[in-house]
């Protein structure tokens, strides 16, 4: 059995996505088909909520892995901090763009079905507010990238960034809750779906998140990729320049 | 109380420079560095003076022992030459400014602001700071830039005078110092051969 | 074949194309930058005569 | 320490170390908030506590990076690093200088500009309490963005999209302390939470900005 860490090897992480990278972007293209097909067209209408009750299969999977993958850059982070492993920093950069996408659209679909629901397109609810403070942190994640030329500095003034920044971005969340429940009395305008879910709408629900997941999975590995390839195409400038 | 640097591989961007660096500086020692730019000389000294990791090798020094200065000088415009020697001097626990103020020939100029010093002035300045530091070793890169030649004198003197005391100095520079007792490092021996590619080192698609 | 979605038929049609429309584009920009840095990498190494 | 405390004030303080530009960031922008929102006392008194802790908030951002910056490109830094204090130290004093001369002048005006902006007299206290309790994390956090930073040549708007966000917590609360405070609420848990949010920042972030900071210098 293969030590875990081996596929930190840029190489053996290559040769592994080869075959692997097809089969995850198909699966996710699949799954997520099958997931928000079922969803769009074959679950009723809720009874209070009419058909924007459709949302949900693009606003929870979406939510969900926007936070994932700040937890993912997370782990990637530390495993660089501690360990070294240049595939760890790069697949956090990697995942990133996906994060602030998947941020985006769970914002988006949550205005989209709050526009109905409480007549208004945006709300200083406090999982609306947190989103959007989220989405801050990336785009401050990906700026502090993008302005580092040397590779291994940017790596490690990201990930030492990612790790003060979910401090903070815990903190954040704790005082939108606080702050809101403060002027607002109470959670009605709460994003939270009914107490009950039918197996109708769970069913397609947990198909779409698997969909979001594989996706989210497929695209980091297909960014991870690019980024080895840039960083290894950037060595080897270096190595020209000093022989 | 010596620096005993042994076998020492440093890295610029990641990609290393020099490898296989090995000296002895005893006290009352001076070595030179020499080689083209770009060929790690201030990379060496800034590994030496702990502000960045080494790759391989040791660097063997009692704690604290280094004065590291550079280019630039760490001149604060709107402070008088007293004020940035006496923040320097307190910063490293040492006492008194006005030896080092003497020894470079600052006198007439103690209590002008160092804004309106001349480059040379300003350089003087910055090696002043080095004697009130009051560490053995000092690792110099390119010291006599923008010093003319009076100056170079001046301070050919000043590292003869901290040789004397026992102290050591290690120096990067283009010019001849006037110091024919110091050995000579040419840098350019040391060049790191670049890691074969195919070796299957654990990151070798990044070197 | 399209669901009868009632008088939230902008809201919840906006919400899935909107959607679709930004994981298409994501996909896209991952797909041409990752093809752009191949093709870049490949170029390089073909033009230094080795095979890395 | 105490040196490097002294001169960094005499820094701050003589021509050109920008001393003021954030007190006069935080008036004009006292001025401004009422001729754009209109002189009615009621609504000026409603939005005081917001607009003076994001007035203090942004001006504070002003100065940010002056605190690494200045000394970076003059290779104070590496001399620093390579003294016999250690690094953590030298942020935390520098982030200490950083208040005296930005958070602490704007604790001191707060309650001249909550004059301009009608605001209650029962929340001056509260507002200066929180200020003071705020501000210095303000600080400390504004010196790890500027560590973050400090080599980059166009790093001021980097520095302010890095840094603000992580400025939210400290915002709410801080906030929350003047408002509750003048509706006569409790005010026990946000200024709990404020202080310790200070505390923590203040223990704990010297040591990732002096990570930072080494990781910059090599």
């Amino acid at each position: 059995m293969a030590s875990f860490w081996e596929y930190a090897n840029p190489l053996k992480f290559m040769r592994t996505t080869d075959w692997l990278l097809p089969v995850v972007a198909w699966a996710a293209v699949i799954v997520t088909a099958v997931g928000l097909i079922w969803g769009f067209f074959f679950t009723p209408d809720d009874f209070r909520q009419g058909s924007t009750v459709k949302i949900i299969f693009l606003h929870v999977p979406s939510a969900l892995m926007a936070i994932n993958a700040w937890i993912m850059m997370l782990v990637a982070s530390l495993i660089w901090l501690i360990r070294r492993h240049h595939v760890s920093a790069l697949a956090a950069k990697a995942a990133a763009p996906v994060g602030v996408i998947m941020t985006l659209i769970g914002l988006i679909t949550g205005a989209v079905w709050g526009q109905p629901m409480w007549g208004t397109w945006w709300a200083w609810d406090p999982r609306l507010t947190s989103f959007l403070i989220l989405f801050l942190f990336y785009l401050g994640y990906i700026a502090l990238w993008a302005a580092i030329d040397d590779p291994d500095t940017a790596a490690d003034l990201t990930a030492v960034l990612c790790l003060v920044g979910s401090v903070f971005a815990l903190l954040s969340r704790y005082a939108a809750f606080f702050w809101s429940q403060g002027l607002h009395q109470g959670a009605s305008l709460s994003l939270a779906p009914g107490t009950r879910i039918d197996w109708a709408y769970k069913a397609p629900l947990y198909i779409s998140m698997t969909g979001f997941g594989l996706i989210f999975l497929a695209l980091v590995i297909a960014g991870t990729r690019t980024e080895i390839r840039a960083r290894r195409m950037k060595a080897l400038v270096a190595r020209e320049r000093m022989a | 109380m010596t620096l005993h640097v042994h076998d020492l591989t440093c890295a610029r961007g990641g990609l290393p420079v020099l490898e296989g660096v090995s000296f002895t500086l005893a006290p009352g020692e001076a070595l030179i560095l020499r080689g083209p730019n770009g060929c790690g000389k201030t990379t060496l000294l800034r590994t030496i003076a702990g502000l960045q990791p080494s790759i391989a090798g040791e660097i063997e020094a009692p704690s604290d022992s280094i004065a590291y200065a550079a280019h630039a000088d760490g001149i604060k415009a709107v402070l008088s030459v007293t004020e940035n020697l006496q923040f320097w001097a307190e910063t490293f626990g040492t006492a008194s400014v006005e030896a080092a103020i003497d020894q470079m020939n600052l006198r007439a100029l103690a209590t002008r602001p160092a804004q309106t010093l001349s480059a040379g002035q300003k350089r003087r300045l910055g090696l002043a700071r080095l004697l009130v530091t009051g560490r053995p070793i000092w690792a110099l890169d390119e010291p006599t830039v923008s010093l003319d030649t009076d100056s170079v004198a001046l301070f050919a003197g000043v590292v003869r005078a901290h040789l004397e005391q026992g102290g050591m100095a290690l120096i990067a520079t283009h010019i001849n110092l006037g110091l024919p007792e110091a050995h000579v490092l040419d840098l350019s021996a040391y060049k790191a051969r670049l890691p074969e590619e195919g070796a299957g080192g654990f990151d070798e698609a990044f070197l | 074949m399209m669901p009868d979605l009632g008088r939230y038929f902008l809201e919840v049609t906006l919400a899935y194309g909107v959607s679709l429309g930004l994981l298409a584009v994501l996909a896209l920009w991952v797909w041409l930058r990752g093809r752009a840095v191949r093709r870049a990498l490949d170029e390089f190494e073909n033009s230094r005569g080795k095979n890395g | 320490m105490r040196a490097l405390l002294l001169r960094d004030l005499r820094l701050a303080l003589r021509a050109g170390g920008g001393f003021g530009l954030g007190l006069a960031f935080f008036l004009i922008l006292a001025v401004l908030v009422p001729l754009g929102v209109g002189p009615e006392p009621d609504t000026l008194a409603l939005i005081a506590p917001g607009i003076l802790w994001v007035g203090a908030l942004l001006a504070c951002l002003l100065s940010l990076d002056r605190i690494f910056a200045l000394d970076f490109e003059d290779g104070s830094l590496d001399l620093l690093a390579t003294a016999p204090v250690p690094l953590e130290a030298v942020v935390s004093i520098k982030a200490l200088a950083h208040w005296i001369t930005t958070g602490l002048p704007l604790v001191l005006v707060s309650p001249v500009l909550g004059l301009l902006l009608f605001l209650p007299a029962e929340a001056y206290g509260w507002l200066i309490l929180s200020l003071l309790l705020g501000t210095p994390a303000l600080s400390v956090i504004g010196s790890f963005g500027a560590a973050l930073t400090v080599g980059l040549k166009r790093g001021g708007l980097l520095l302010s999209l890095l840094v603000l966000p992580l400025y939210i917590p400290t915002l709410v609360f801080g906030a929350e302390v003047v408002s509750r405070g003048t509706q006569g609420l409790t005010v026990g848990t946000p200024l709990a939470l404020l202080a310790g949010i200070t505390a923590g920042a203040v223990a704990l972030l010297p040591f990732a900005s002096a990570l930072v900071l080494r990781i910059n210098l090599r």
